[in-house]
């Protein structure tokens, strides 16, 4: 093997120090080494050309550049040496500006370090093997998981790009919390009115296969080339007859059955159910725990009235499976509230504020449904216990939140401005009522936001007490608030007709399940991790997962939707060619030695390593050892490391080459 | 009498001050009480008093000595476990061990102090927890009288179930360990507000007015949710709550009286002891319970 | 002492609030900010029963209860003039029984606290009750080991 | 300066991502520090093997660094985690064995602690010099390789043990 070394002097931020000319002659007496130069600008055109030259003219195989940190211009270097017909990875760098001649003052030392690092790349590069960049094949469709704003706006990105999506809902409709809201901050227009024309663009598209009343149960591959499974539960009702007439609704004499979750559990339903009048699909479900048929085999009355023969009580869960090249996590949140408050419910959580015990003290999203005007109060502010309008409402924020008690040390970021929203608009329907709100701070950063907040302090009359309620109780049907006022240093007590609490926004129950499902990283509260916080927002560590919404962290609709579109953008470019170029930095097994221990299946970090059984002649197992999916692995090494019987092996970092630079010494 | 399930059992017994004087009946319907379900307490040889308030609230060592010394008697009689039925020395003892258990520099301190070596870390309950370990189907089984009559409002107090990660037994803001027992014995129990509520038993004596305020409106809501009697684990609250109640009458020209019983007296009604024999007649407020009727209580 | 964010918590809930000179957050505050004379002048920790509501509701787990016995301890030792003579007269006086008897001896109690307080006439309404109704002993209840309480005192005393 | 004085030699094991990173910031920062120390780069502090360290003792290293991520920086999610299981073991079986602790020492850098860079080198370099020349690589080279297979046993067996206990 031929080698050139080339040692810059990069004006004299080298050469201040080190003695280049020695060491360039001191290489060129190593053995192996070729040709050896020192020059003033190695980057530099002429520089470069210098490379080139020397390549051609000497008929070099490998080259070693002593310069500047290789994250400056080791791309430059290989550049120059695969136009000159080497492959990339036999260039080695050595660190002379960095690593010796900044950091060092004292001339004799620095050169000495200098030629010890160049000796070291030399053997390095001896050892180097050329290696091709690996590609893999693109399956150019998406997978969307959770169809709140978040999902449906990055499956409509997608779709309108031109490429497959699949959108996989839990619930029977898609919506998300968003249909749930009356009025949204910081405009106040009807959340509904915004987000159903998206629904229906969803459900017509023609790239997007919606799979509602569906869960993804598995994952497997790697970006670009995943395949997932999914199971679509019975909803009992054939999709493809059902015209959507809801007479079997109306006609089912269960209708007290159960809660109407969607209603927050202020309203009831019957067996047979959408989640509400503008769900898409507009296609109900049946509830087996609840539909008479289920239980004793008797009724059948939506049998009776579908003239379409729709309801179909043997259908059973199905499952599919999609390749997809895309995933983009949409799944939400839910609020921190224990238990809802219904009649029966036990009370437990927030026992100091009678969370569940009071049916009057309800939180954020109960208070949603009560203000919406196709909640169950058409809009009309009522207590849930007796109907009454409440005169004097408290809504305390924080609850949950900033509570590290709880187990909560995270601020919920909405509260803040959506219980600003529903003081207000509980003073806009109930002009002589009175509106009080403890907070602790208001965190009202976003465009309009905190103007919005001092609107309903100065035109809406909202009072506000920064301070935190320590105690809510009954008395002759009013709630007796016990807060302080930390400003005024005062004690205040308000008996109050109703409590709103703005409790913190949790991930959803699932949440972690989901991602060991999917093999994304979660913190230590259930929201999903992001690449990098600031530089990698949307994109989970697993390379082709994809964030959007508040399944990340508590978010806001307008932040959902950035991020939505964000994910949508990033799996476009994922899409933008054919096949996926990657860095050649991956690990490989020898089967003859691998030991079958699977110790390194246990520490990658990233799961690319599988079982493979290895056959002889007749097809007969005889021996199952690690197989490293190279489209997965990202190059640690954990796994090289790791393994006893050395059979792994790290290209461009293999054992032989790291014992040459020690060696080298 | 009836040997419980895997023999006697037997308990640590640390009485408290004012289990020898200003709550003699506590004392004495406890011991009646267990006794009758077949368990015995050894009382702790010489022990001294826990502090209580006045400890803790001016002197943390002294308090901390204090609390300890009743603890190192119990591992020098070889105790495993201490029942402390008063509410403050029960978080005082239960306190003060954890602090000594969980922080060496204290521990040391103590250790220093009392000149001696802790080692075991003793078992402190009150009486709730007492009456779980003995078993509630030890109540029910021996049950002699029917107080479904009882509408009882639950009295817990503040320094029962706090802090609640210490005492670990039930909930600090809404408890139910009182109302299962309670319910053992038949009697019903009411949902009310104030059951961890203070009364300020700190100050009974140096600012009766504040006491009177907070026993009054903890009384109050308990009638308020249809309780006809009150029932207490602690001396202290006894004491705010019924003895107080004579200048709550003058302070509160409408208050009516309103009956306040030890647990344990409830428990022994139910077992078919008289009042004489719990002591029911020492109270301020008299409770009368003839079979059935509830005489002298607010209905 | 960091931990305490001023939510008001605490002092939302505080039973004795009412009758408190400044909020419990208040002291912590005063404390927090240096101002350590008028956090121990006032009346707050002298009233505060120890109840621990405040500790078991805070949100970021203070331990305000106990940062309220430090204070009292903090002013005892510096020599600050108590606000609520009368309750620091209680304990000193609920102390001595224990210094001289091992228990509490509630006549000997009352009898001290009343020298002290020379308010001869608050306790009229319960005593004669107690002594009826045979509650209240005469006789102090005496400890054998009376020593070792006394090195207790002793050991731990600050003066 | 003259070649009289022993200097010793060190060699810095350093991830890809955060250590190397942070010592060219140290060099763009122009901070000083000892020129004894070679550093090799390898992707992640998960992927050293301690086979490497005894590799760079027997070449007459007298003193070895590794330096890696940051718990939870690292950029691989969760190779550093490994890597400190295994360095807690290696550690004490160095000092079994008789290698003086200090001989081998562990950091966490990132990307943006150039100083901490500059300080760990410095500190290291002193705590070498203090030990002097490592002469006894050869004494218990046999020694050392006996007991190595076990070793490497007992971290995987660890290693996987963690593993089922953190998947469930
Ligand atoms: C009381 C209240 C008032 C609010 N008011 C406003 C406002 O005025 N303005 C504003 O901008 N924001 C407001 N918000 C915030 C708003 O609700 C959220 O920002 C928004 O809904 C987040 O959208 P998302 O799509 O990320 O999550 P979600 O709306 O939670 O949607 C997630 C979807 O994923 C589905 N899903 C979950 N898990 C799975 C799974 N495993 N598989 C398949 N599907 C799954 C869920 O069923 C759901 O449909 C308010 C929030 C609350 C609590
Ligand atoms: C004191 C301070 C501390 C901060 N700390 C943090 C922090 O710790 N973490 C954090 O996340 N954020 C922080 N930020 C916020 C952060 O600076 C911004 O979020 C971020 O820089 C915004 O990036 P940008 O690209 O939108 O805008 P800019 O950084 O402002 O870039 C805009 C660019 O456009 C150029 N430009 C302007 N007009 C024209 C024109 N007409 N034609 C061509 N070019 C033009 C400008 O020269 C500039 O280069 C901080 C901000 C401040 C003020
Ligand atoms: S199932 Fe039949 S009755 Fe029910 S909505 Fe569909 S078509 Fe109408
Ligand atoms: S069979 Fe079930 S769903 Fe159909 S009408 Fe009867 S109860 Fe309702
Ligand atoms: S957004 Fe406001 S109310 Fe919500 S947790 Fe943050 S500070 Fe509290
Ligand atoms: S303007 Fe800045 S400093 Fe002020 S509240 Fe908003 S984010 Fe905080
Ligand atoms: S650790 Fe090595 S021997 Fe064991 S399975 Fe993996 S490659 Fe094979
Ligand atoms: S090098 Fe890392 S990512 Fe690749 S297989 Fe090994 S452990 Fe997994
Ligand atoms: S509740 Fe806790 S954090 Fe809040 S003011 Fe009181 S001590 Fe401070
Ligand atoms: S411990 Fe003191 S400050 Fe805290 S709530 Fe009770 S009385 Fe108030």
């Amino acid at each position: 093997m031929k080698i050139g070394v080339f040692i810059c002097h990069c004006g004299e931020n080298i050469s201040r120090t080190v003695d280049c000319p020695r060491v360039a002659h001191f290489a060129e007496g190593l053995p192996g080494v070729e040709y050896s130069i020192d020059y003033k600008y190695m980057c530099s055109d002429p520089g470069q050309k210098l490379i080139k030259d020397a390549i051609r003219e000497h008929k070099l195989d490998a080259i070693v550049v002593g310069s500047c940190s290789p994250n400056m211009h080791e791309r430059t270097f290989r550049n120059a040496a695969v136009s000159a017909g080497i492959n990339p990875f036999l260039v080695e760098i050595a660190n002379l500006r960095e690593h010796c001649s900044w950091v060092h003052d004292d001339v004799e030392a620095a050169t000495e370090k200098a030629i010890e690092l160049v000796r070291m790349a030399i053997e390095k590069v001896k050892r180097d093997k050329p290696l091709t960049k690996i590609r893999v094949p693109v399956t150019k469709r998406v997978l969307v998981i959770g169809g709140g704003i978040a999902g449906i706006q990055a499956a409509l990105d997608i779709a309108n790009a031109g490429y497959e999506v699949v959108l996989v809902e839990r619930e029977p409709s898609i919506g998300g919390h968003m249909s749930q809201l009356s009025e949204t901050f910081p405009t106040l227009d009807c959340s509904q009115c915004i987000l159903t024309p998206r629904m229906v663009e969803v459900y017509q598209h023609p790239k997007i296969k919606l799979l509602t009343y569906s869960e993804v149960v598995k994952v497997e591959g790697f970006i670009g080339n995943f395949k997932a499974t999914i199971k679509k539960k019975a909803r009992h009702i054939n999709e493809d007859l059902c015209s959507g007439c809801g007479l079997c609704i109306t006609k089912c004499p269960t209708k007290k059955k159960s809660y109407n979750s969607f209603e927050e559990n202020l309203a009831f339903r019957p067996a047979v159910y959408v989640p509400f009048p503008q769900a898409v699909p507009n296609i109900p479900v049946i509830d087996e725990t609840v539909c008479m048929y289920y239980k004793n085999g008797k009724c059948g009355m939506c049998v009776k009235v579908c003239d379409r023969g729709a309801i179909d009580f043997e259908q059973k869960d199905t499952m599919l499976v999609a390749d997809i090249g895309a995933i983009i996590v949409a799944t939400g949140y839910k609020l921190y509230n224990i238990e809802k408050a219904t009649p029966e419910s036990k009370y437990k959580g927030y026992g100091e504020y009678g969370y569940g015990k009071y049916r009057d003290v309800i939180d954020g999203l109960q208070f949603e449904r009560i203000a919406s005007a196709s909640g169950p109060t058409a809009g009309e502010i009522k207590r849930p216990s007796d109907g009454k309008e409440p005169k004097k409402i408290v809504f305390i924020q924080c609850v949950g939140s900033r509570d590290p008690s709880k187990g909560i040390s995270y601020c919920s970021k909405i509260c803040c401005m959506y219980t600003a929203k529903q003081a207000m608009l509980y003073k806009h329907k109930v002009h002589d009522g009175e509106a009080y709100v403890f907070y602790m701070d208001i965190r009202a950063g976003g465009k309009m936001y905190d103007e919005f907040v001092r609107r309903a302090i100065e035109e809406d009359h909202v009072k506000y007490i920064r301070g935190r309620v320590s105690k809510i109780h009954e008395e002759n049907g009013k709630y007796i608030v016990k807060g302080e006022d930390t400003i005024a240093g005062m004690p205040v007590e308000i008996d109050a007709d109703m409590v709103v609490l703005a409790t913190a926004m949790i991930p959803q129950d699932n949440a972690p399940k989901l991602a060991q499902t999917i093999g994304i990283p979660y913190d230590k509260h259930g929201f999903y991790n992001e690449a990098h916080p600031k530089l990698r927002p949307v994109e989970s560590t697993t390379a082709g997962v994809f964030l959007a919404g508040a399944c990340q962290s508590p978010k806001d609709i307008p932040e959902s939707v950035a991020m939505a579109s964000a994910t949508a953008s990033k799996a476009i470019i994922l899409f933008a060619s054919d096949t996926l170029e990657r860095e050649p930095v991956v690990a490989k097994v020898n089967e003859d030695l691998c030991a079958g221990c699977f110790y390194c299946k246990k520490v990658c970090p990233f799961g690319a390593i599988e079982v493979r059984d290895i056959k002889d002649v007749n097809g007969i197992i005889y021996k199952e050892v690690a197989y490293i999916n190279q489209g997965v692995c990202q190059g640690c090494g954990t796994c090289t490391a790791t393994c006893l019987s050395k059979s792994i092996e790290l290209a461009g970092f293999n054992n032989e080459e790291i014992f040459a630079e020690i060696a080298a010494l | 009498m009836k040997p419980l399930t895997g023999g006697n059992m037997r308990f640590g017994y640390y009485p408290g001050c004012s289990q020898i004087s200003s709550a003699k009946e506590y004392d004495l319907s406890l011991k009646k009480v267990i006794g009758n379900l077949g368990v015995s307490l050894d009382e702790l040889d010489d022990w001294s008093c826990c502090g209580a308030t006045s400890g803790h609230v001016t002197n943390h060592k002294l308090a901390n000595g204090l609390a300890m010394r009743n603890i190192m008697l119990a591992d020098h009689q070889g105790l495993d476990n201490i029942v402390a039925p008063c509410a403050a020395c029960y978080n005082r003892l239960i306190l003060s061990q954890y602090e000594t258990f969980n922080h060496p520099e204290i521990k040391s301190e103590i250790e220093e102090l009392l000149s001696t070596k802790f080692e075991k870390d003793i078992g402190i309950f009150n009486v709730l927890e007492l009456f779980m370990k003995i078993g509630l189907g030890k109540i029910v089984e021996n049950r002699k009288r029917e107080l479904s009559n009882l509408n009882v409002a639950c009295y817990y107090g503040c320094l029962l179930v706090r802090p609640a990660d210490i005492t670990k037994f039930d909930d600090a803001e809404e408890p139910t360990s009182m109302e299962r027992i309670v319910e053992a014995t038949g009697a019903k129990t009411v949902d009310w507000n104030h059951k961890v509520e203070c009364c300020g038993a700190a100050h009974s004596i140096a600012r009766r007015d504040i006491v009177v305020d907070l026993s009054k409106k903890i009384i109050d809501d308990a009638i308020a949710h249809g309780a006809n009697v009150m029932v207490v684990a602690c001396p202290m609250c006894h004491t705010n709550l019924d003895m107080r109640q004579r200048t709550m009458k003058k302070v509160y020209p409408g208050h009516k009286e309103f009956p306040v019983l030890y647990l344990t007296e409830l428990v022994g009604l139910s077992l078919g002891m008289n009042e004489k024999e719990l002591g029911i007649d020492l109270h301020y407020i008299d409770f009368k319970y003839d079979d059935n009727i509830i005489k002298n209580t607010v209905a | 002492m960091s931990l305490c964010y001023q939510c008001g918590k605490c002092s939302a809930g505080c039973p004795i609030r009412f009758y408190m000179d400044i909020a419990p957050n208040k002291v912590v505050r005063l404390i927090q900010l240096g101002l350590y004379d008028e956090a121990l002048k006032s009346s707050t920790p002298w009233l505060c029963a120890g109840c621990l509501t405040c500790s078991a509701r805070c949100p970021n787990n203070f331990d305000l209860a106990k940062f309220m016995d430090a204070v009292r301890e903090i002013a005892l030792e510096k020599g600050v003039e108590v606000k609520e003579k009368d309750i620091l007269s209680f304990h000193e006086a609920f102390l001595d029984q224990i210094k001289m008897h091992g228990r509490s001896y509630e006549v000997g109690l009352v009898a001290e606290y009343k020298m002290k307080t020379l308010n001869l006439l608050q306790d009229v309404d319960s005593a004669p009750g107690m002594f009826f109704k045979g509650k209240l002993g005469i006789m102090p209840h005496n400890i054998e080991d009376k020593k070792s309480v006394r090195d207790i005192f002793k050991k731990t005393s600050k003066k | 300066m003259s070649k009289q004085k022993w200097e010793p030699k060190i060699v810095a094991f350093v991830c890809n991502w955060c250590t190397y990173a942070g010592a060219d910031l140290a060099g763009t920062s122009r901070l000083k520090y000892p020129a004894n120390t070679k550093i090799i780069r390898v992707m992640c502090s998960g992927g050293i093997d301690p086979v490497f360290i005894l590799k760079a003792f027997e070449r007459g290293a007298d003193g070895v660094l590794v330096s890696g991520c940051h718990p939870n920086d690292c950029h691989y999610n969760a190779g550093n985690f490994h890597a400190r299981r295994r360095w807690d073991l290696f550690h004490k079986l160095l000092d079994f064995v008789g290698i003086e602790k200090d001989r081998l020492q562990f950091s966490w850098i990132s990307a943006s602690e150039g100083k901490k860079f500059a300080d760990v080198i410095t500190k290291v370099t002193k705590d070498i010099i203090a030990l002097g020349p490592f002469k006894t690589y050869q004494d218990m080279n046999a020694e050392f390789t006996t007991v190595f297979p076990e070793f490497a046993e007992a971290g995987n067996k660890e290693i996987a043990y963690e593993e089922e206990m953190t998947n469930g």
